[in-house]
C-alpha cells in the first residue's frame, strides 16, 4: 500500500501551491476585478507558505512510484525560489496598479510558474521533469507578454516563446534518445543504465535545452531581448526564483542521472561555462538599458554557477546552492531597484536616468550599490562568498582554464557595475523621481540586508546548510 | 512477422480505402475537366459578392472568437484523448485511475468555469 | 588570548562611528531644510574627528599592549568563521606601526577637508571612516580571506571619495585606480584559492610554515605581485597613481600616498617573502631592475611636471622603488629600511600633498607656473614646505634620509648595481624636489593674483606640525621605530631562509 | 480479395448514398406536401444518376486569385476522408462467433473515426480559404469553428461508451450489446439506473452529428440569407459534388456510428438466440446486415425530418448549445459512468 | 524489407532536422516557425513510440501521451502571444520582429 501521507509531504509544497492556484482561478471567475488587488498578497501568502511547506519534509521522500523525488538538495532550492518568487511577487503591485494592468491572472500565473519550478526541482523521472519544465516556461512565456498593448512586451513574449519552445524541444529529443537507449526514463534507472553513444548524444541535447532555461551561452540570446521587453517585475520574478530552480535542476540532473559520465560532460558545461561567462560580460559592457545590461549579466552569473556544476557532485552542489542563493537575492534587489527608476511620465529604462540617485535616496543608493558589489563578487559583500565558492570548487576540480576565465570576466563585468554605481554616486539629477512604492524599498534593502550584509556574517551558516543540503544528492 | 508489422497490416486496407477514395473523387474531377466544356472570362472568374466586384482582398482579419474556439478546442479535445485509453483500461486501473482522472477533470472543470466567467464562451 | 579584543574593537570603531553617522543623519533627515547644509557637514566632520581620534587612542591602547620584544604575532583574536578559514586579527611590529601611521593620518585628513570640502560632507567623513576600518583591517587580519576582504573592500570608499569629491577628471581617475588595482587583486584571489585548497587553511602562520612547491611557488608569487605592485606602485603599472593624486581631494591624496601604497610593501613583506621564499629568490634580479627603473625613470618623469600634484604622485613612485629594493635585498637592513621608509614616506608625501593643498585652496591652481614668490606672502608656509622638501629629497636628519640610506645599503649588499642605480635616483630627485621649491616658493611674484594670499591658517597649523615634528623626530631618533619593527623584520628574513 | 471487398463495399456505398439524397429530398418534400423529384426515372428514383451526369458536364469554374491547388485538393480531401472512415465501420456480424463484415478492424476503432472526422475540417477550411472570396472565407471558419465545438461533446459522449465496453474496437461495442433493445447503450436497461444518463447522451450525440456534419438546423455555414452556399460559393461542377458526397457520406457515417455505438449495430431489437446464431450464422449475418442497414435508414430519416421541421439556430445560440449545455452535460456523465463502473466493476 | 528501429529513428532525426532548420531559415513567416516547432514534437513522438515499441517498454507511450497535450498547450500559448503581438505590430514577418537589439 502507498504511504500517502508521506507521498503528500514530499509533493506538499506543489500540492498547496497548485490548490492556491486553482482555488484562485475560481475566487477570481467568482469575483473578477475585486480580486485583481487582492490576489497579489494572496499569492504572496501562498508562496511563503509554500517555502514553508517545502521545509516540513526538508529531509525529501518519494511519491508517485518514483516520478517525484526529493531531497535536501531540491528542497533547499526551493525553499529560496518560493521565498524570492513571494518577494518578486509582493513588490509588482505598485507597477502594476500604475500600469493599469493589476490582473489576478498575473499572480496566479506566478503561483502557477512557481509550481512549475517545484515540479523540476521535484522531478525523478524524464517525464516529470519535461511537464515540469512546460508549465513553468507556459506561464512565464505568458507573464512576458503581460502588458498586451506594450509591442515590446508581445514582442519579447513572441521570441521567449519561439527559442523556449525549440529549447524545450531539443530537451525532449534528447529525453526521447536517453529513454530509448536506456530503457527507462527514471533518473536512478537511467543513471543505472550502461552509457551508450546514443545516450550520450541524448545528454548534450538535454544539456542545450536546460543551457536555454538558466540563459547559458550558446542558448542565451533570448535573455536580453526579454529582460528588456518584458514588464520589469516579471523580469525581477525570472531574474531570480526561476533561475535557481532550473540551475539546481540543470545541476540535479547532471549529477543524478549522468553522474558516472562526468568525464563526458564536464567539458562540455566547460565551454557552456566559458561562453557564458565571455558573452556576458563583453555585452553587457555596451548597453544603454538597464534591464537589458542586467540581462547580459545574468548570462554571466550563469556562467559563474555553471562552473560549479561541472565541478561535479562532490565538490560543486554545495557552493552552486551558496552562489546561486547570494545571486538571486541579488539580483531580485537589482531588478528592484530597476523598478524604482520611475519618473514622470512612467518607467525609465535607460542607464544614465538612474544619474544622483544618491543625492534623492541616499538609503536606497547605498543598498543598490551593496548589490552591485556584491554581484560583482566584490569584497566585503556577500557575493563574495558566492564566487569564492565557485572558485574553490573549480579549482579543486582541476578546471584551471575556466577558472580564468572566471576571474578575466569578473573584471570585465565590473566595467558595467562600475559604470552603474558612478550613475548612482556621481552624475548629477536630471529629474525628480517620484515616490517610491514601499514594497519595493523594502525587498531592495531586505536583498541588500540578506545577501550583502547578513550573509558576510554567517556565510558560514549558509555553506553548512548548502553544504549538508548537498549531501542529499548522494543518497 | 513482428508486431508492429502485423499492426501495420491492420492499416492496409484502410491505406487502400484512402487510395480508392482519393482516386474515385479525382476521376470526377479529370472528368469534369475533359468532358465539359472550358471558356473562362474574367467576369465569370471574378469571386461572388453579390454582384459587386470584390472591395478588398477576402482573407481578410476576423474575429479573435473563432481563434479562441480553436484554441478551446485543441485543449478539450486533448482531455478526450486522454480519455479514450483510460475508458478502456478503467476496469484494470480501478480506483486509482478514477480518483486520479477525477482531479484531473476537476482540473480541466475549473479552467472551464474560468473561461465561462470571462466570457470565453459568450459569442455575441 | 582572551581579553578584551582591542584589535577588532580599533579595526571597527571608525565603521560603527560611520554607521552611527548614517543613522542619525537619517533620523534628522526630516529637519533637513531647517539646518543649512554647511552646519550639518560641520557636525558630521567634527563626529568624524571625535571618532578617528578614538581610533588613534585605541591604536596607541593596542600599541601599549604590545611588547616589541616578541617577535611574533601578537594580540592575537581567533573565531572560527567559515569553513577552515577564521577570523583572526593580531600584529607585529610591521603592522602595528602601519596601523599607528593610519589611525594618525586619518584624523589628519579629515581636518584637512575642514575649509576644503563643501558638498556632501557628511558622505565623505563616513566614506573616510569605512575606508579606515577597511586600511586598518588589512593591517591586522591574519587570515588571508579576511586580508583579501579588507584589501579589496578598501577599493569602494576609495573610489568613491575620488570619484564625488575629485578634480575635473575624477571619473577617469577612479575607474583607472579601480580597475588597476582590482585586476591585479583577482589574480591574487586565484591565488588565494588555491593556496586554501593546497594547504588547507589560510592562516597566516600556517601558510608560512606551508611549503609550497617551487613550481607553484612561482605561479602564486607571480599572481600575487600582480596585486601588491599595482598597489605599491612598481614600474610599469604605476600610471594609476598621477591620475587618481592628481584628480583626489587633498586628503584623499594624504591617505593614498600615505597609507594605501604601504599596502603594496606590506604585501611583499608579509606575504611574498615569507610564504614563497623561493620565487622571490627566482625573481630578485627582475625585482630590482623594475625597482630601478622606478627610482630612475620616474624621478626624470617628475622633473618634466608642470602639476605639483602629479610631481609629488611621481616621487612616490619613486620612493616606493627604494622599497622594493629593500625588500627584495632579503638582508636585515633591507627589509628594516624598507619598513622605516614606508612609515616616512607616509608621513612625508602626506605632508607633501597638504602642502599643496593648501595653496590648492586658496588658488584653485596646481600649476607649478602659477606660483613663485610665496616667501615673501607666506613665511611660514615656506618654512614648513622646505623642511618637507629636504625630507622628501632624504636630507640626513629627516626620516627619509634613514629610510633611503638602509635600503641602500641592504641594496648594495645584494647587488653593488642596484644600489648604483637607486643612488642616481637619490640625485635626480635633489633636482626634482629643489626645482619645484625654488619655482614656487622663490623668485618673482608674477602672478598678481597671489598678492593678497594669507598664510597658513590654524587648522592647517594643526594638520602639518605634527608631520614634521615626527619627521624630524624619527630622522633624529630612528631606533623608536627600528626597536619595534625588528623582531617582525627578523622574523620575516628567518621564515624565508626556510626556519 | 481485400481489394474485392472494398470494391464492392464502395461501389454499394455510393449506390447507397445515390438513393439516400433522392430519399432526403422526398421527405423533405412529404413534410412541406410536395412530391419533390419525380421526372427522371420512376418516382425519381434515377434523379440522383441525372444530377452526377449534370455536375460532370458542367465547367470547373476557377475563380480569379484562388490558390488552384488547393482549390481542388479541398473537396478531394473531403471525399477521400469520408471514404476512408468507412474503412472501420463493421456492418454485419461475421460467420464466425465475435468477428464481423467489417474492411479493417481496428482495435482503436472508435480513435480512427475520431480521428478522421477532425481530419474533415480541413478541406472545408482550404475550400473556404482558397476561393478567394469572402463569403466562402466566413462560411469555412464558421464551418470549422461550429464542428470542431461539437467535435468535444461527441468525443465525451463516445467516451461514455466505451466506458461501459471496455474497448476501442466497433465490433466489441457492437457485441456488448447483444441480447434484445434494452441492452442497447441508449437505453441500458442492464445497467438500470444508467439510462438517465445514456439516453441524454444518445440525444446529444445525434443533435451534435447534426452540428458536426453542417446539417439543419446548424447549417449555418451556408445559411443562404447571410453567406449564400457557405465555403461552396465558388465551387460547381464535379468539384461541388464531391463536397456533397462526402457531406452525404459523413451523415451517413454519423448514422452508422450512432447505431453502433447507441443502437446495438447489427443487432436486432430481440436476442436470435445462441443456438439459433450458431446453427445459422450466414441467416444472422444477413439479417445483422439488415437491422443495420434498417436502423441507418431510420436515423437518415430522422435528419432528414429534422431539417424539414426544425427552424435554423443563430450562430451564437449554436455555439451557446454546444460550449455552454452539451459540454457540462456531457462531462459530468463521463464522470457519472465511470464512477458506476469502477464501484460497480462492469469491467 | 526489415523495419528496424533505426528507419524510425532516422525519420524522426529527418523531421527533427526540418523543424530545426525550419525555425532558423525561415524568413517570412512566424507562424512558419510554430509549424516547425510541431514539427519538432511530432518528431519527438515518433522517437518515444518506436522506442516504446521496440523496448517493450510502456514508459514512451505515455511520455508521447505527455507530449501531446503540451504540444497542444504550447500551441495555444503561442498563438495567443502570436495574437497579441499582431494586435500591437499589425504584421507577422519575421523580419520585422526586431524592436530590441544589441
Amino acid at each position: 500500500m502507498i504511504d500517502f501521507t508521506a507521498m503528500i509531504l514530499t509533493i506538499g509544497p506543489e500540492l498547496w501551491l497548485v490548490a492556491i492556484a486553482l482555488a484562485g482561478v475560481l475566487i477570481g471567475a467568482t469575483f473578477k476585478d475585486r480580486f485583481n488587488s487582492v490576489s497579489i498578497k494572496f499569492g504572496a501568502i501562498a508562496l511563503f507558505a509554500a517555502a514553508a511547506i517545502s521545509l516540513m519534509n526538508y529531509e525529501g521522500g518519494e511519491a508517485f512510484g518514483g516520478l517525484v523525488r526529493t531531497n535536501t538538495f531540491v528542497n533547499f532550492a526551493k525553499f529560496v525560489s518560493y521565498v524570492l518568487a513571494g518577494f518578486a511577487l509582493i513588490a509588482s503591485e505598485g507597477f502594476l496598479k500604475r500600469h493599469g494592468t493589476i490582473r489576478y491572472e498575473y499572480s496566479l500565473l506566478i503561483l502557477l510558474a512557481s509550481f512549475g519550478m517545484g515540479i523540476i526541482l521535484s522531478a525523478a523521472d524524464l517525464m516529470t521533469l519535461y511537464m515540469g519544465v512546460e508549465t513553468l516556461s507556459l506561464s512565464s512565456y505568458v507573464l512576458a507578454a503581460f502588458h498586451r498593448d506594450s509591442t515590446k512586451a508581445a514582442e519579447a513574449g513572441l521570441k521567449y516563446f519561439v527559442l523556449g519552445a525549440l529549447a524545450s524541444g531539443m530537451l525532449l529529443y534528447g529525453a526521447s534518445l536517453v529513454y530509448g537507449f536506456s530503457g527507462s526514463t527514471e533518473y536512478a534507472l537511467i543513471a543505472a543504465a550502461e552509457p551508450s553513444i546514443g545516450m550520450m548524444f541524448g545528454m548534450v541535447l538535454m544539456i542545450v535545452g536546460l543551457a536555454f532555461k538558466v540563459s547559458a551561452a550558446p542558448m542565451h540570446i533570448w535573455t536580453p531581448d526579454v529582460y528588456e521587453g518584458a514588464p520589469t517585475p516579471v523580469v525581477a520574478f525570472f531574474a531570480s526564483a526561476p533561475k535557481m530552480a532550473s540551475m539546481v535542476v540543470f545541476a540535479n540532473v547532471m549529477f543524478t542521472v549522468f553522474g558516472d559520465v562526468i568525464d563526458q560532460w564536464q567539458i562540455i558545461l566547460c565551454i557552456i561555462a566559458g561562453l557564458s561567462m565571455i558573452i556576458g560580460s563583453l555585452g553587457a559592457l555596451t548597453q544603454t538599458n538597464i534591464k537589458r545590461l542586467l540581462g547580459y549579466s545574468s548570462i554571466a552569473n550563469m556562467g559563474y554557477a555553471l562552473v560549479a556544476v561541472a565541478a561535479g557532485k562532490e565538490l560543486g552542489a554545495g557552493p552552486l546552492l551558496v552562489f546561486m542563493t547570494l545571486y538571486v537575492i541579488a539580483s531580485l534587489g537589482l531588478f528592484m531597484g530597476v523598478l524604482a527608476m520611475r519618473r514622470k511620465g512612467g518607467m525609465v529604462e535607460g542607464i544614465n536616468e538612474l544619474g544622483g540617485l544618491m543625492r534623492k535616496r541616499p538609503v536606497l543608493t547605498i543598498a543598490l550599490s551593496i548589490l552591485i558589489f556584491s554581484m560583482a563578487g566584490l569584497p566585503p559583500f556577500g557575493g563574495f562568498f558566492g564566487k569564492w565558492e565557485v572558485l574553490t570548487a573549480g579549482v579543486d576540480a582541476g578546471l584551471m582554464p575556466v577558472v580564468i576565465i572566471l576571474v578575466l570576466a569578473s573584471v570585465v563585468s565590473l566595467g558595467y557595475y562600475l559604470r552603474l554605481i558612478k550613475i548612482m554616486w556621481f552624475d548629477e539629477p536630471t529629474e525628480k523621481f517620484e515616490t517610491i512604492d514601499g514594497s519595493v524599498t523594502m525587498t531592495v534593502l531586505l536583498a541588500a540586508l540578506v545577501a550583502g550584509i547578513l550573509f558576510l556574517f554567517f556565510i558560514n551558516a549558509l555553506s553548512g546548510w548548502a553544504g549538508s543540503a548537498a549531501l542529499g544528492l548522494a543518497g | 512477422m513482428s508486431e508492429i508489422e502485423r499492426l501495420a497490416l491492420d492499416y492496409l486496407p484502410v491505406i487502400i480505402f484512402l487510395v480508392i477514395g482519393a482516386v474515385i473523387s479525382g476521376l470526377f474531377i479529370a472528368g469534369s475537366a475533359l468532358l465539359a466544356p472550358s471558356d473562362p472570362d474574367p467576369e465569370k472568374n471574378s469571386a461572388y459578392e453579390c454582384g459587386f466586384p470584390a472591395f478588398d482582398d477576402a482573407r481578410m482579419k476576423f474575429d479573435v472568437r473563432f481563434y479562441l474556439v480553436a484554441i478551446l478546442f485543441i485543449i478539450f479535445d486533448l482531455e478526450v484523448a486522454f480519455l479514450f485509453p483510460w475508458a478502456v483500461s478503467l476496469g484494470t486501473i480501478g480506483l486509482v485511475g478514477f480518483w486520479s482522472m477525477v482531479g484531473f477533470l476537476g482540473v480541466l472543470t475549473i479552467g472551464f468555469v474560468y473561461e465561462w466567467r470571462r466570457g470565453a464562451l459568450e459569442w455575441e | 588570548m582572551g581579553g578584551f579584543p582591542i584589535l577588532s574593537a580599533m579595526t571597527f570603531l571608525p565603521l560603527a562611528g560611520a554607521l552611527i553617522i548614517m543613522l542619525v543623519r537619517a533620523a534628522t533627515a526630516g529637519s533637513r531644510e531647517a539646518t543649512s547644509s554647511d552646519k550639518e557637514g560641520r557636525t558630521a566632520l567634527m563626529a568624524g574627528l571625535i571618532i578617528s581620534g578614538a581610533t588613534f587612542i585605541a591604536s596607541l591602547a593596542a600599541f601599549a599592549g604590545f611588547d616589541a620584544s616578541q617577535s611574533g604575532y601578537q594580540l592575537v583574536e581567533q573565531y572560527s568563521w567559515y569553513r577552515n578559514i577564521s577570523y583572526k586579527m593580531g600584529v607585529d611590529g610591521l603592522s602595528i606601526s602601519l596601523i599607528l601611521l593610519t589611525t594618525f593620518l586619518i584624523p589628519i585628513c579629515l581636518l584637512a577637508s575642514w575649509n576644503s570640502i563643501h558638498n556632501r560632507v557628511t558622505e565623505y567623513v563616513v566614506a573616510f571612516l569605512v575606508l579606515e576600518t577597511f586600511i586598518i583591517g588589512v593591517f591586522t587580519a591574519m587570515d588571508l580571506v579576511l586580508f583579501y576582504i579588507f584589501f579589496e573592500a578598501g577599493l569602494i570608499p576609495m573610489f568613491l571619495v575620488i570619484g564625488i569629491w575629485g578634480g575635473k577628471d575624477k571619473i577617469y581617475a577612479a575607474f583607472k585606480f579601480f580597475l588597476y588595482t582590482l585586476i591585479g587583486s583577482l589574480l591574487m584571489l586565484v591565488a588565494v584559492v588555491y593556496m586554501y585548497q593546497a594547504a588547507g587553511s589560510t592562516d597566516f602562520e600556517v601558510l608560512e610554515k606551508y611549503a609550497f612547491d617551487p613550481g607553484v611557488q612561482t605561479w602564486l608569487w607571480l599572481a600575487f605581485v600582480a596585486s601588491f605592485a599595482v598597489k605599491l606602485p612598481m614600474w610599469p603599472v604605476h600610471t594609476w597613481l598621477p591620475d587618481a593624486h592628481v584628480q583626489a581631494p587633498t586628503a584623499g591624496s594624504v591617505v593614498l600616498a600615505g597609507v594605501l601604497l604601504k599596502m603594496g610593501g606590506y604585501g611583499f613583506l608579509r606575504f611574498s617573502l615569507p610564504m614563497f621564499p623561493d620565487a622571490s629568490q627566482l625573481f630578485q634580479p627582475v625585482m630590482f631592475a623594475l625597482a630601478v627603473i622606478a627610482i630612475v625613470y620616474t624621478s626624470l618623469v617628475a622633473w618634466r611636471q608642470t602639476d605639483m600634484k602629479k610631481l609629488i604622485a611621481y616621487s612616490s613612485v619613486a620612493h616606493m622603488g627604494f622599497v622594493t629594493l629593500g625588500v627584495f635585498a632579503f638582508n636585515e637592513a633591507g627589509v628594516q629600511g624598507a619598513i622605516f621608509q614606508m612609515l616616512s614616506h607616509g608621513l612625508i608625501s602626506g605632508a607633501l600633498f597638504l602642502i599643496v593643498g593648501v595653496v590648492y585652496d586658496r588658488m584653485h591652481t596646481r600649476e607649478i607656473a602659477a606660483y613663485g614668490g610665496l616667501v615673501h606672502r607666506m613665511p611660514v608656509y615656506a618654512t614648513f614646505f622646505m623642511l618637507f622638501t629636504m625630507a622628501n629629497v632624504g636630507l640626513p636628519g629627516t626620516s627619509g634620509f634613514i629610510g633611503e640610506i638602509l635600503t641602500m645599503v641592504g641594496g648594495f649588499q645584494a647587488s653593488t648595481w642596484a644600489a648604483a642605480g637607486a643612488a642616481l635616483g637619490v640625485i635626480f630627485s635633489a633636482v626634482y624636489m629643489l626645482t619645484l621649491y625654488r619655482r614656487t616658493v622663490f623668485g618673482q611674484m608674477t602672478n598678481p593674483d597671489l598678492n593678497s594670499i594669507r598664510d597658513m591658517n590654524l587648522i592647517e597649523w594643526v594638520c602639518i606640525a605634527p608631520l614634521a615634528f615626527l619627521t624630524i623626530l624619527f630622522g633624529v631618533a630612528p631606533n623608536l621605530i627600528f626597536n619595534i619593527t625588528e623582531g617582525s623584520a627578523l622574523r620575516i628574513l628567518n621564515l624565508m631562509a626556510g626556519g | 480479395m481485400v481489394l474485392g471487398q472494398i470494391g464492392l463495399f464502395t461501389l454499394v456505398l455510393l449506390l447507397s448514398i445515390a438513393f439516400l439524397l433522392l430519399l432526403d429530398r422526398k421527405v423533405w418534400a412529404g413534410v412541406m406536401m410536395r412530391k419533390g423529384p419525380n421526372v427522371v426515372g420512376p418516382f425519381g428514383l434515377m434523379q440522383s444518376f441525372a444530377d452526377f451526369g449534370k455536375f460532370l458536364l458542367k465547367e470547373i469554374v476557377i475563380p480569379a486569385g484562388a490558390n488552384k491547388t488547393v482549390f481542388l485538393i479541398a473537396p478531394i480531401l473531403t471525399c477521400t476522408l469520408a471514404f476512408a472512415a468507412w474503412a472501420a465501420i463493421p456492418v454485419a456480424p461475421g460467420t464466425v462467433s465475435g468477428t464481423s463484415w467489417v474492411i479493417s478492424n481496428l482495435n482503436v476503432g472508435v480513435l480512427y473515426l475520431f480521428a478522421i472526422s477532425s481530419l474533415g475540417v480541413y478541406g472545408i477550411i482550404m475550400g473556404g480559404w482558397a476561393s478567394n472570396s469572402k463569403y466562402p472565407f466566413l462560411g469555412a471558419l464558421r464551418s470549422a469553428a461550429q464542428m470542431v465545438s461539437y467535435e468535444v461533446s461527441i468525443g465525451f459522449v463516445i467516451v461514455t461508451v466505451i466506458l461501459l465496453v471496455g474497448s476501442m474496437n466497433l465490433t466489441d461495442i457492437v457485441n456488448a450489446q447483444e441480447g434484445g433493445i434494452w441492452t442497447w447503450h441508449a437505453f441500458s436497461f442492464q445497467h438500470f439506473p444508467l439510462i438517465v444518463v445514456m439516453f441524454p447522451m444518445f440525444v446529444i450525440f445525434f443533435v451534435s452529428a447534426l452540428a458536426e456534419t453542417n446539417r439543419p438546423p446548424f447549417d449555418l455555414p451556408e445559411a443562404e440569407s447571410e453567406l449564400v452556399a457557405g465555403y461552396q460559393v465558388e465551387y460547381g461542377s464535379t468539384p461541388y459534388l464531391l463536397f456533397m458526397l462526402g457531406e452525404y457520406l459523413n451523415i451517413v457515417l454519423m448514422c452508422a456510428l450512432m447505431t453502433i455505438l447507441f443502437l446495438g449495430g447489427w443487432h436486432g431489437p430481440f436476442s436470435l438466440g445462441e443456438e439459433f446464431v450458431r446453427d445459422h450464422p450466414f441467416i444472422n449475418a444477413f439479417s445483422g446486415l439488415f437491422w443495420f442497414m434498417f436502423k441507418i435508414l431510420i436515423l437518415f430519416i430522422l435528419f432528414a425530418l429534422v431539417k424539414a421541421i426544425v427552424p435554423r439556430y443563430r450562430y451564437d445560440q449554436l455555439m451557446r448549445l454546444g460550449w455552454k449545455i452539451f459540454l457540462p452535460t456531457s462531462l459530468v456523465a463521463v464522470l457519472i459512468v465511470s464512477g458506476y463502473v469502477v464501484y460497480l466493476g462492469v469491467q | 524489407m526489415d523495419l528496424g528501429l533505426s528507419h524510425y529513428l532516422a525519420v524522426s532525426a529527418a523531421l527533427f532536422t526540418i523543424g530545426v532548420v525550419g525555425i532558423f531559415v525561415n524568413r517570412k513567416n512566424i507562424i512558419v516557425i510554430l509549424m516547425a516547432i510541431e514539427l519538432i514534437l511530432l518528431s519527438v513522438n515518433l522517437n518515444l513510440i518506436a522506442f516504446s515499441v521496440f523496448s517493450g517498454t510502456i514508459a514512451g507511450q505515455i511520455f508521447a501521451m505527455l507530449v501531446l497535450t503540451v504540444a497542444a498547450a504550447e500551441a495555444a500559448v503561442g498563438l495567443a502571444i502570436l495574437v497579441v503581438y499582431f494586435r500591437n505590430r499589425g504584421d507577422i514577418s519575421v523580419e520585422n520582429v526586431d524592436m530590441m537589439k544589441g
